[in-house]
């Protein structure tokens, strides 16, 4: 672990203004926590609580799951901590209107990636400095060219599979899943006030963790985040049962790629894949 | 008000007008050359000299410039008054002997011979050097383009140096106003002139950029093609407000976007015709003598650029003989239309007709595939028109025309008779496919009504609902919705008016109750409901508490609007969105019930 | 354990079982006029009417398959005929990417079929229905997810 | 109450295995556009011999592939051979009831939690105040006491409900009515009455203290939505009661009922079992969480 | 179900290879054995095995406690058929006829973490799905040797060599070789079993000493904190990051709330009880949209309170046994040991310093 001081100490700068300004009631951004193995979430709220925001290659959350919680959105005006990859998923948010663009200060911070060794999701990541901020701190990252094999190879390990075999690999993993949501209330585009699971009359999902169940839940939430899935993570990161989430929604997300040249969160302003269509879509596979 | 008296009758004028003016009121003429309304006047040219004869200095001034006084005594055409006029006439005559406007308004003043030499050559031409087109270009066009240039017998109106100049717009103002017509705007505009083509007739002729859309165009008032003024090019001129007695030109009016709460909607945005130019065995564009049925109907027309007479663009002689062509692109599943575009067969029998009106010895052909003539009387008028000889109908189609001297021959099949045949013919007419407005599928997208593969708009129902659209509240008219003839656009017109009525007369609307429904309480606000929505029936709704604070942006169905497709239930995340009659749980008992 | 009525997936006793979800305007209308023109098609296919394709949602499918659907078939009007005038358009888009998913999972994506039937497609209905009846019948019981019946839940 | 039953005491524990037994509605009445009373018998007649219960008692029924719900049992533990419990329609369960049947066979567990009580209450006034469907539960009570009649003093219903709509068990409001020895004040929401309305208009916390009840002496049952309970209670107090006379019941959210599922924890209590049934004056010390 | 206590505590060596004897002959017997085996890649789950070699040994502690094989994720309460004739036939699912099993290979916590189970499941009403499990199974408990960074039993009462619960507290050793302190009458059974895998111990044998852990704080402080914070602003700060997802009470190895559910088509179906949590809104919310505890302040400090005033208050006991999953799991470091040691240092009247 390193704490990047480039960027730290202009952040807890920045942050520090712009709450002692009264910019904003609360600067979202990552602290140091000498029990966990990563820096987690910190709420500045006011100018000297800034000096513990921080900023290292152990940031792996990705804060703007708080933009859609109540509780944070009374405090009032909202200033965040975001990563380029983070910035997908705020755009996303400002699409669906959870929140206004005025509402929010977003605080960029250019990133070579997180975790030691880095994170699969950082290796491929073409979002290292982040675009259309309030405010930068620190100077610009380098930017590797990705290409889209790189970009979605985790599915494509399991694309390679038989049909036979990624069943049985899909019912081993499914079947551990415990339905604790963890991968639902950690990922920042599942803000729904009432999940699908909640709604009873009827019940599309079943609740029990039966593979039946598991299923049904899984492919719920992975077509619920298609088109609209920025592969943060960080439903496999909080996934206690460690199923691989990730390949699923980059399933996904390379299929909305391919086919109509889409990847979410790059803009505020996309139309999201389901929500438009084109005349000459492929249709393949159509009787 | 000033008062004096012309020619002994008295008129009243406003002050700072001239004697002109009061002339014209009293109902005398004057001759003018270089006086124009919208120019400040010169007197320059002497030719509209009046005698003062009492009321003022006694003698004999120009009226165009002179202004009126009260108690005036004016004589316009007194002895010396004439005299006058003669002697300008003369000269102007010896100045310009080729001027036809000069030698008309000599021989109407008696002028016979002038005492003086004609000037021919180099130093004579038409100019009479009235100056009026140089006062226009500086006063009103504002753009200083020419100027009188030189001395003596070598003055002449030029640009500065003699050069083309960029400063000159290529109005054309100046030759327009020139009474002798001597100007050439071409000798030293940079940018040729450009007219402007007269839409409505097919460009055949042009028009001036205040113009009339159309003749009985409602309301019957001309408009100012800001494109082509120029005083909205360069802020100057503006001639025709100062000269517009009603005082009813505003420069300042713009288009402007009108918003209206309207219960119903009718389309009727007509149809074009399709360029038959693609097709280049027919010659369109290439050939003057190929017209297009629509230019055609321009050129017989007494409003139109010929005032009705038919003649040749190529040679401006009546054709002697015309072959009209039918089913040009329509009726054509390759590279063309495939359907019917109805209407022809019926306007190319009138044509032939028309035809024969204006050429008596002309000699019309009509190639066509069939005669489709299914309205009332319709099948009777095309056989008057075979019997009584106005035009020879060949059945067949038409494979090439091409130019031989200046006749046309236009060779084809005759397909009753097996033969080839080739005539020569001077004018040829093309009646081609008739096509939607461009712009249909941006405006049926806007109204969320379905179009077909040609763009025609869809109705709901080809037989039960041919008025209706799939969208409530719109309806169709004419031939946006396929090619129609007169009749049948009327009678659809009415059709859709009662429809149009007989929805919005009613103080509350009653519909189908298969909706949809949104559950405020989860509603997100993430309006993906409105991305998919076909009918432009989802918008926002703000959820207030007592207080007027905003608590939340939730999606709202118009009730009006919406036709219960359910995308939006199948698209909201939340399961926000249920629609009446096929709501989730509804659903979900079927599957359930299936498996029984 | 009390015995289902009818999961097993004792091949000689099994009917196959298909789930339709038929558009009102075209595809209902469709199998309508193959009824009422006396074409014949196999009994296995079980429609439930929709006001149009684009309603389908994929958890319509999920459940069909937990409820022991051995196939199903979304079927609405052709690209460009949609009564409701798009909701086809966004039918094939979200439900070949559903598809993908159910592959993407290791569920055979020839158990969900989809296809375009208009109201004038009768015969069409028709053939298509015994074309996948008997695909169906090829494949057999939808074993992965028959075991997972109630009665018969791996946990 | 808390002590009642303690985990460190050895005692008969009770074999618990969810089983629900099978119950078959009689009958079905409908007491407002979106609540039904449902009467209920035991399929197997010797269940029905043993079943006893307390008024303030609750059940969890069930309809089968729907789930299970819970309501107080609405009838008088002096009424044999039947039980009622009415429902409003709010969720999966209650729905897929409110389209069940006579005949139909549904499931019912119980009964579970403590009771009114109903002996401590003997020579004394009984002051009843209930709101909508509040009145579900009283209404087991109330019929207790006047089954027993004799057993109490003065007694006196006082209910309310938004609008005359609202107002369920009117056969039996109209019975009370007719009663000599029951006083009875009915009142609707402003607004909510019609012309037909003979009762009072107006809050039930207003109409209680213009009723001017006796303290001494009195116990007073309270059910209703908790702003009602809230406001009465201070109405209660204003009146010269005191929280220790007063009752009313909780209803938060159960699966189990037994106090295994974690649900209706208040504090270290559990609805299930410490309640429904509270003394007014016990919710004050518990945290505000039902 | 310690029914009979030991009176001495009884202890027996057992050779270098003795899991493997003792495993065969269990499996032998027809018990159903269930060890820590690794299923993902540096992941051990309790899980039922064939044979000593899939057993782990180098592990801190398994992914999910103990408890999902007592109180599984999901289990089915009862089964129904509709009849034909307007009937229900209503089963109870047999409760497991107590079928013997073994779990080898339990951490001392999670062991421990079944008193607190037991008396919810035990008390005035027995769940005899949870009992009849209980009964049928036996504890050969692996005392800790390599607590994890996140572990604090020693702050809750426990140790690393706690033998509450166990039936036999098995200290291995490095060589394989193993120490077996047999603590019921169970334990007794098992090692009877053994036969000669299992010798008495020599007298004077000693146990190891417990690898150390950190007492992080006293609960008897917390408890006090606790008694009078209910309305303390603590714990909407403390809640700040918590995103209610569920994790950590899905790991916790006393957690037990449940839900139940039917799952049905159309003709029969199932009712169920699958694991719950405290921590997502719809647990308590009301069919009438009322909802006790609305914001996840109130779920946090449910949470909290529940383990270590409502339960202790009720049971007389807190309901945590250190393991550290819940630190462990959550992805936004909501660290419930920093919260109980901040709370600490509040109840000592300290500085106010956010978790």
């Amino acid at each position: 672990m390193s704490t990047n001081t480039a960027i730290t100490e202009p952040l807890q700068r920045a942050a520090a203004e712009l709450l002692s300004e009264g910019k904003v009631a609360v600067v979202i951004g990552y602290g140091m926590d000498g029990d966990s193995s990563f820096s987690p979430p910190l709420f500045a709220r006011e100018p000297q609580e800034a000096e513990r925001l921080v900023f290292d290659d152990r940031c792996f959350g990705n804060l703007s799951v708080y933009l859609s919680k109540d509780h944070i959105r009374r405090m009032g005006k909202i200033g965040i901590v975001v990563k380029g990859c983070d910035l997908r998923a705020v755009n996303v948010l400002l699409r669906e209107h959870v929140v206004k663009r005025e509402d929010v200060v977003l605080i960029g911070v250019p990133c070579a990636g997180q975790g030691d060794p880095l994170l699969g999701k950082c290796s491929v990541c073409e979002q290292r400095n982040p675009q259309g901020c309030d405010i930068v701190v620190g100077d610009p990252v380098e930017q590797p060219q990705i290409d889209a094999a790189q970009r979605y190879s985790e599915a494509a390990d399991i694309d390679a599979k038989s049909i036979e075999e990624r069943w049985e690999f899909w019912s081993g993993q499914l079947s551990k899943c415990i339905r604790c949501y963890a991968c639902r209330n950690v990922c920042p585009l599942c803000y729904c006030k009432r999940c699908i699971t909640e709604k009873t009359v009827p019940q599309w999902i079943e609740t029990s963790a039966h593979l039946r169940g598991n299923i049904a839940w899984n492919v719920a939430r992975a077509f619920h985040l298609t088109g609209r899935c920025v592969n943060c993570g960080e439903c496999e990161r909080a996934c206690p049962m460690d199923i691989p989430l990730g390949a699923i929604n980059q399933k996904m997300a390379q299929l909305m790629d391919e086919r109509y040249d889409f990847q979410s969160g790059l803009s505020s302003e996309d139309k999201a894949p389901f929500t438009t269509f084109n005349v000459d879509d492929p249709e393949t596979g159509i009787l | 008000m000033i008062k004096l008296t012309i020619d002994g009758q008295q008129v009243e004028v406003e002050p700072g007008r001239t004697i002109l003016d009061a002339a014209k009121l009293a109902g005398r003429e004057i001759p003018t050359l270089c006086h124009h309304p919208a120019v400040p006047p010169a007197g320059a040219c002497r030719i509209c000299v009046v005698e003062i004869v009492a009321g003022g200095r006694p003698g004999l001034v120009p009226s165009c410039a002179y202004p009126a006084q009260d108690g005036m005594e004016i004589q316009t055409c007194s002895e010396r008054v004439l005299q006058s006029r003669r002697m300008t006439l003369q000269l102007l005559l010896a100045r310009s002997p080729g001027s036809e406007v000069i030698q008309e308004m000599a021989a109407e003043h008696g002028i016979k011979e002038i005492p003086f030499p004609k000037q021919t050559g180099e130093s004579g031409d038409d100019c009479i050097m009235c100056g009026l087109c140089v006062r226009l270009c500086q006063q009103i066009v504002g753009a200083s383009a020419i100027c009188f240039d030189g001395r003596g017998p070598d003055r002449k109106v030029s640009t500065p140096y003699a050069d083309r100049s960029d400063v000159c717009l290529g109005c054309g103002a100046c030759a327009f106003v020139c009474p002798t017509g001597a100007i050439d705007p071409a000798e030293y505009c940079p940018n040729p002139i450009e007219k402007i083509p007269n839409e409505f007739n097919c460009g055949l002729d042009s028009r001036t950029p205040i113009h009339l859309p159309f003749p009985q165009a409602v309301p019957n008032k001309p408009l100012i093609d800001r494109e082509n003024c120029i005083r909205f090019k360069t802020g100057g001129c503006g001639a025709c407000a100062d000269i517009c007695p009603a005082g009813a030109i505003n420069y300042d009016m713009t288009d402007e976007f009108v918003e209206e709460d309207v219960g119903a909607i009718i389309v009727a945005t007509g149809y074009e015709i399709m360029d038959p130019s693609v097709y280049e065995e027919y010659g369109y564009g290439r050939y003057p003598d190929v017209v297009t049925s629509l230019e055609f109907e321009r050129m017989v027309s007494a409003s139109g650029p010929s005032n009705g007479e038919l003649t040749r663009l190529s040679n401006g002689k009546p054709p002697k003989s015309i072959v009209f062509l039918q089913c040009i692109g329509s009726r054509r599943e390759k590279n063309g239309k495939p359907y019917c575009s109805k209407i022809c067969c019926m306007y190319t029998a009138k044509h032939t007709i028309l035809y024969k009106h204006k050429v008596h010895d002309g000699q019309a052909f009509v190639f066509f595939m069939d005669v489709r003539a299914g309205g009332k009387n319709y099948d009777q008028f095309v056989r008057r028109v075979v019997k009584e000889k106005q035009a020879t109908y060949l059945r067949g189609r038409v494979s090439k025309v091409y130019a031989r001297g200046d006749k046309l021959m236009v060779r084809g099949a005759d397909t009753l008779s097996g033969t080839q045949i080739e005539i020569a013919a001077e004018m040829v007419v093309l009646a081609p496919a008739l096509v939607p407005s461009s712009g249909i599928r941006d405006l049926s997208q806007k109204l969320r009504v379905g179009y077909d593969e040609h763009g025609f708009l869809l109705e709901a129902h080809p037989k039960l609902r041919p008025v209706d659209t799939n969208t409530a509240g719109v309806f169709l008219a004419g031939a946006c919705h396929s090619p129609k003839d007169i009749p049948e656009s009327v009678a659809q017109a009415g059709a859709a008016a009662s429809k149009a009525l007989g929805l919005i007369c009613h103080t509350r609307l009653s519909r189908e109750p298969t909706i949809g429904i949104v559950d405020e309480s989860s509603c997100n606000g993430c309006f993906e409901c409105e991305g998919v929505c076909a009918y432009g029936a989802i918008g926002p709704r703000e959820l207030t508490d007592k207080k007027g604070n905003l608590l939340a942006t939730v999606a709202f169905i118009n009730e009006g609007l919406c036709q219960g497709c359910g995308a939006c239930a199948a698209t909201c995340r939340s399961k926000s969105i249920e629609v009446q009659g096929y709501r989730d749980d509804q659903l979900f008992a079927a599957i359930n019930a299936i498996h029984r | 354990m009390i015995q289902q009525a009818s999961d097993s997936t004792d091949n000689s006793k099994w009917q196959p079982r298909i789930v339709a979800f038929l558009c009102n305007w075209c595809s209902y209308a469709g199998a309508d006029l193959a009824g009422m023109s006396r074409f014949a098609y196999p009994a296995a296919i079980k429609i439930v009417r929709l006001p149009c394709s684009g309603r389908v949602d994929p958890m319509f499918i999920i459940k069909s398959f937990e409820q022991g659907a051995d196939l199903v078939l979304v079927s609405g009007c052709h690209p460009g005929d949609c009564h409701y005038t798009s909701g086809n358009y966004h039918a094939r888009r979200k439900l070949l990417a559903f598809r993908e998913l159910m592959t993407f999972l290791g569920i055979d994506p020839r158990r969900f079929k989809i296809s375009w039937v208009s109201a004038a497609e009768g015969a069409k209905w028709s053939s298509l229905v015994k074309e996948i009846t008997a695909e169906v019948i090829a494949l057999g019981p939808f074993e992965n997810y028959s075991k997972l019946r109630a009665g018969g839940i791996a946990e | 109450m808390p002590d009642e039953c303690s985990a460190n005491e050895t005692k008969t524990l009770i074999p618990l295995d969810y089983m629900a037994s099978k119950m078959r509605i009689v009958s079905i009445t409908d007491e407002t556009v979106d609540t039904k009373t449902f009467r209920l018998e035991f399929c197997d007649p010797l269940k029905g011999e043993q079943f006893i219960f307390r008024a303030g008692q609750f059940g969890l029924y069930s309809v089968f592939g729907a789930g299970e719900a819970t309501f107080c049992i609405a009838s008088s533990p002096t009424e044999k051979g039947y039980i009622e419990c009415s429902v409003k329609r709010t969720g999966k369960v209650t729905n897929e009831l409110h389209q069940c049947n006579e005949g139909d066979i549904i499931g019912f567990r119980g009964p579970y939690g403590n009771w009114f009580p109903i002996d401590q209450m003997q020579g004394k006034n009984l002051l009843f105040v209930a709101g909508g469907i509040g009145l579900a539960p009283l209404n087991s009570l109330i019929r207790n006491c006047l089954d027993l009649r004799d057993q109490f003093n003065d007694i006196s219903i006082l209910y309310g409900a938004r609008s005359v709509d609202d107002l369920v068990y009117k056969e039996r409001l109209e019975a009370w009515q007719q009663m000599e020895d029951v006083q009875t004040l009915y009142t609707v929401d402003p607004g909510g009455e019609t012309p037909q309305w003979k009762g009072e208009v107006g809050f039930v916390p207003t109409v209680l203290t213009n009723m001017k009840p006796e303290p001494d002496n009195t116990s007073v049952v309270l059910c209703g939505p908790p702003i009602m309970i809230k406001y009465v209670l201070v109405s209660l107090v204003e009146l010269g009661f005191s929280p220790e006379s007063a009752y009313t019941t909780l209803e938060n959210r159960m699966k189990c009922g037994v106090g295994k599922c974690g649900r209706c924890n208040v504090g270290s209590l559990y609805v299930c079992k410490d309640g429904p049934v509270f003394r007014c004056s016990d919710l004050e010390a518990l945290p505000k969480e039902f | 179900m310690n029914s009979a206590k030991v009176d001495e505590q009884t202890l027996y060596q057992a050779a270098t290879g003795w899991l493997k004897s003792a495993v065969d002959i269990l499996l032998g017997a027809g018990v159903e054995v269930i060890a820590p085996i690794e299923t993902d890649p540096g992941v051990v789950e309790l899980a039922a095995v064939n044979s000593s070699e899939a057993v782990a040994l180098d592990y801190v502690n398994a992914r999910l406690p103990l408890k999902r094989l007592l109180f599984p994720v999901t289990e089915v309460l009862l089964e129904y058929e509709k009849q034909s004739d307007g009937d229900v036939d209503v089963k109870s699912e047999p409760a497991a006829s107590p079928k013997d099993v073994v779990v080898i290979g339990a951490r001392p916590c999670d062991v421990a973490a079944l008193e607190a189970l037991d008396k919810v499941f035990h008390w005035d009403y027995d769940d005899v799905h949870y009992s009849g499990r209980r009964e049928g199974t036996t504890l050969i408990t692996f005392a800790c040797t390599k607590p994890g960074p996140q572990c604090f039993c020693t702050s809750v009462g426990g140790s690393p060599h706690n033998s509450a619960q166990s039936d036999v507290l098995v200290f291995l050793e490095d060589d394989g070789r193993a120490l077996l302190q047999v603590c019921s009458d169970k334990g007794a059974k098992f090692v009877d079993q053994l036969g000669d895998v299992a010798k008495p111990a020599p007298a004077g044998s000693k146990l190891p000493a417990p690898p150390e852990v950190k007492a992080r704080f006293e609960p008897e402080k917390v408890k006090q904190w606790l008694d009078e914070s209910f309305e303390d602003d603590f714990w909407a700060d403390v809640s700040l990051k918590c995103l209610g997802c569920g994790a950590c009470s899905y790991l916790c190895p006393t957690c037990h709330c449940f839900d139940i559910v039917d799952e049905a088509n159309w003709h029969s179906g199932q009712r169920r009880r699958n694991w719950d949590c405290c921590s997502h809104p719809m647990f308590t919310k009301h069919a009438s949209g009322h909802n006790p505890r609305p914001d996840q302040a109130s779920r946090c400090r449910q949470r909290v309170m529940h383990k270590f005033k409502y339960f202790p208050e009720r049971f007389g006991q807190i309901a945590c046994v250190g393991c550290g999953r819940c630190t462990r799991a959550c992805c936004v470091g909501q660290n419930l040991v920093s919260i109980l040691t901040d709370i600490e240092t509040r109840a000592k009247g300290g500085a106010n310093c956010d978790a």
